[in-house]
């Protein structure tokens, strides 16, 4: 399989939403994911990472466009609404063997 | 009356906070310091369960359990019209004053053993029993008329959150093991508790900074609520231990239990079930307001009014 | 509001620096900024994550091009040429509601 | 014979996993833990060693680890033959299971010192000195006339690798410090063992949880051999400890050590050795059947073993 | 030296991989990498970060194209067949003094 | 004179990290560990301070004071025209070895309780006291005649920063709540101080090891620096101990502090206040080989100066 060009998604959002977005992730199309612990700032005040309830997690899925696209829409309608919560994308190529 | 010591962990917290030391207690320390807690009070639940348990008690535990239910059905109207809360967040703060604090029933505990004074061992077991109502309640409260409640999501999140599944399974082990199976765990669940509650107490002072912030955006009534509400609280928990006949520390304790705000269980299991309520209210409140208020002044208060009743009722 | 064409900036720094960029960042024009515990090496060397001496923060702002030349002119300006630190950016959608 | 009580923990966890509690232990707190757990058993093994060596133990030392060479001899061509596994993955596992589990051992000690039994305590070498010559074994096993190894790599990461490294550097440390030395060190290498064991077997359960499913896609054959497999080997553990004369407690921590399964060590190692190995296969067998099979039935099995040889051989 | 167009190479793989990568980028031309913390889901299923056995790092490198092949090349003879591992890049303008 | 125990484990961990072992402490870990060690020490000293603390006291802190100021005054000229190191890394490097080592400090007070000696508790005060003047001073020489200081971040660093804050924040805690508040404390903040103590080093023992690469760049007059200041530093310490009539114990502890280098809170501030100063050089002189030197050779070596002094003087 040549390198492939597809999206860079990442998420980040509120940690409490990590166990829903693993089991709805598959569901939407993406082929895998990586998670890390993480902390910031946004609309929603500062998230410190001091304690489970203000902790972030970012979330990173390489997928094609379509995937991306569903991605987003799920969880702009599921989510975006009441949690803190960013989503961006840039264009990115995976390498495979 | 002496101040704890380890609540003086706490100011510690605080003042780090405030002054915007750069003292930070990694996430990961606060989490292992959680678990360990909650298992080793679980695991002291049980194990005076074991000791204690009588059929009478389950009389006891239904009178304990109804009365509770009245504290987020009082809560609700007074936040509604009175605070002129959302309908959501109304009834998110309800289920958080409803349901209990484990750390705020440990400082009690402490307090009491500094006081020399006994208390009914088995109380440890409504720091399970009394979460649920209330959160169940602080649900139906905010989707009664409209919107659909993601039950199964949040009902999982109850029982199956590490708080009330680390109670409950200390618990169990607890009793199932009995006192002699437990002694050997005894160095590190029980000899080490005080210590470690201290150190759980300067990252709680250091959280309960931060909220302090969004405080001062919510104003004077809610923070008049976050000292009114323990008090009544309380002095419900106050009659109703007194009714069970339980002793003066028992009395207390159940006083203390009531006038308690969750700031673990209810905060995941209401984000799951109320996403809409803003979290920022209650966690202020609970952990702001109402956490430094009990262990500082209530505790001692609801002693004072535990050893009262019981003068007056002798 | 549609989907936007911003910049993903990413600094890499010594976590002695977090509690100043955090505060800096917002008067910068950054509408928000997300932080992750990071090791690595460069310049400076290794710098293993072991202890707080030697760990690293990432920290990831997405924000339009302009922004982003601030955020790299006042870190150059102020940190650059004494502390461990590398900037970078890439092009980046940020989706929103 | 009842259940030692750290081993509920281990359950609890299971159950945790099973039934997707969000309960977590952060993976420092993992860490921290078996670096905790590695140095206090080195520790204790050293001073045992200061206390009890005699040139006699060598000649028993060549016995114990020539027999447990026999182990993974045996358990590869089951795997490869009756089971019908890759070369690679035969060997791996016949590596596993030729080298041993802290944990397990330690739970043993634990079993012994409720049944208020003696034994042996300078068996603790032997969590040192058997897994070398299983895990080279096993690389022999999966490179006999084929592929490369890295060798360099492989024994770096067997002799410098953490486990290998804290427990002999504890020993040293035991060893040259002494009973007295120590003592200071006793309140939290000795005390808190058990404590740390139990909090360290909750997130072992976890962990075996999700190992569980692993082993669905693997069948009925490798939940058998990770049964019958210590067994075998605890039965061969129990005669050499016979002949050796070792007490009853002696003789059924060498059971134990000899039946029980690597899940830390020997994966290191084997994911750099033979990397084509499916290490899901071999963690989900150690960690996923025997590992639980061990604590929950094979300990108190071993004890009744060693306790009949010992009838019948007097 | 003004901003500079290159590769931002990603690379999640196993941790254990950690001190391998560590010891070899330097030898294949990279100046520099940053390592944070993951967990995540692809072909080898969950891995979770619960214990190290199965937690990733997340491996971030910012070089020129020509070096980002090698490293892509390095692994995918060295590593791709045996361990838990995707890479992927982006393009990136490293902003420097 | 024996080792202390617990610089055993130092050993260890400078052996996995020049062993290259895989051996990590996770970050967490150490964070924890250090909150907890500088808050038992703080603790102890609030105590020690309600027991002991008299008026004459202030004149003696006073001198004490006075005599350490001469420390960085003296590495100064040392580093700058000996060394020909650059104003900022001399002015950096003065403040590092004018302010003083927690551990350094702990480990000299464990060889005095296995030495049997008796101390001025109260000492512990200096690890507080002794910090300020010497980070101070250094930005002064680093900045004399030419830049401007971020004075206030530099400050706050000082007195705000987790070390001093936390010292600071036991001591008083500790003189509050007095021995009997402290006494349910005791089994976490004192009977598990030196077994985490023997971890903390490990994890100074591998990031010492990885410092170690620096020095090389450095050179041979930086590593004598790092074994001639301790001793000249030392012997005043010892000489002004004498004079104010100190214990044996107190004299070598005081001989200890001036000659310890900091490398928790003086690398923080310096970072801050001289940024252009490089933090390798300080680091790893203050880690690399005044540290090991001190608890290997120089705690033995001022005991011995201590008890030479006194029998001088008698
Ligand atoms: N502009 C941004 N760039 C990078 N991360 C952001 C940005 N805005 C928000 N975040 C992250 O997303 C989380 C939730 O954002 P918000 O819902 O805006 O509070 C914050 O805590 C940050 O970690
Ligand atoms: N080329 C690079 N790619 C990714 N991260 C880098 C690179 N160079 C440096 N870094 C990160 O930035 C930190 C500081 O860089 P330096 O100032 O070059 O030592 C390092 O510790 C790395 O974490
Ligand atoms: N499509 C993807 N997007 C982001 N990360 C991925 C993706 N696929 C795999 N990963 C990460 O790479 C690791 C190894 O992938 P794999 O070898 O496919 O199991 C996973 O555990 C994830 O952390
Ligand atoms: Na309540
Ligand atoms: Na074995
Ligand atoms: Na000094």
């Amino acid at each position: 399989m040549p390198d492939q060009n597809q999206r860079l998604l990442t998420i980040v959002c509120e940690s409490m939403l990590e166990p829903f977005l693993q089991e709805e992730l598959p569901h939407l199309g993406a082929s895998g994911y990586t998670v890390t612990d993480a902390r910031g700032a946004g609309r929603h005040g500062r998230r410190g990472g001091a304690w489970t309830k203000e902790s972030n997690v970012k979330v990173d899925i390489v997928c094609d466009a379509e995937v991306a696209q569903r991605v987003v829409e799920h969880i702009n309608r599921e989510y975006k609404q009441h949690y803190a919560l960013v989503m961006y994308s840039t264009d990115a190529k995976m390498h495979c063997v | 009356m002496s101040l704890e010591p380890v609540v003086l962990f706490f100011v510690l917290g605080l003042a780090a906070g405030l002054l915007r030391s750069d003292l930070k207690i990694p996430g990961s320390i606060y989490d292992a310091l959680s678990i360990y807690l909650l298992l080793a009070i679980g695991l002291k639940g049980g194990v005076k369960l074991a000791e204690q348990a009588t059929p009478g008690m389950l009389l006891d535990g239904v009178l304990i359990i109804g009365a509770a239910i009245l504290i987020p059905l009082v809560a609700f109207p007074i936040l509604r019209y009175l605070g002129k809360l959302k309908r959501a967040d109304a009834a998110s703060l309800a289920a958080h004053y409803g349901s209990v604090s484990v750390v705020t029933f440990s400082i009690g505990v402490a307090f009491l053993a500094q006081a020399a004074q006994e208390y009914e061992g088995y109380l440890i077991v409504f720091l399970v029993l009394l979460e649920v109502p209330a959160l169940v309640i602080g649900v139906i409260l905010a989707r009664y008329g409209a919107g659909q409640v993601r039950w199964g999501r949040m009902l999982h999140e109850v029982f199956f959150g590490k708080s009330i599944f680390l109670l409950l399974g200390g618990m169990i082990i607890g009793y199932v093991a009995g006192p002699q199976g437990i002694e050997p765990l005894d160095k590190v669940f029980f000899d080490l508790f005080k210590g470690a509650l201290a150190i759980f107490l300067l990252e709680m002072g250091l959280v309960a900074a931060g909220r302090l912030a969004d405080l001062r955006a919510y104003g004077v009534f809610l923070i008049g609520f976050g000292i009114v509400m323990p008090i009544l609280s309380a002095s419900l928990g106050t009659a109703v231990g007194w009714m069970l006949g339980l002793s003066v520390g028992g009395t207390m304790l159940l006083a203390a239990l009531y006038a308690s705000a969750s700031y673990i269980a209810a905060p995941a299991a209401m984000r799951i079930a109320v996403p809409e309520a803003n979290p920022g209210l209650s966690i202020g409140a609970a952990l702001g307001v109402t956490f430094p208020f009990n262990i500082l002044i209530g505790i001692p208060l609801y002693y004072w009014m535990a050893q009262t009743i019981h003068q007056i009722g002798a």
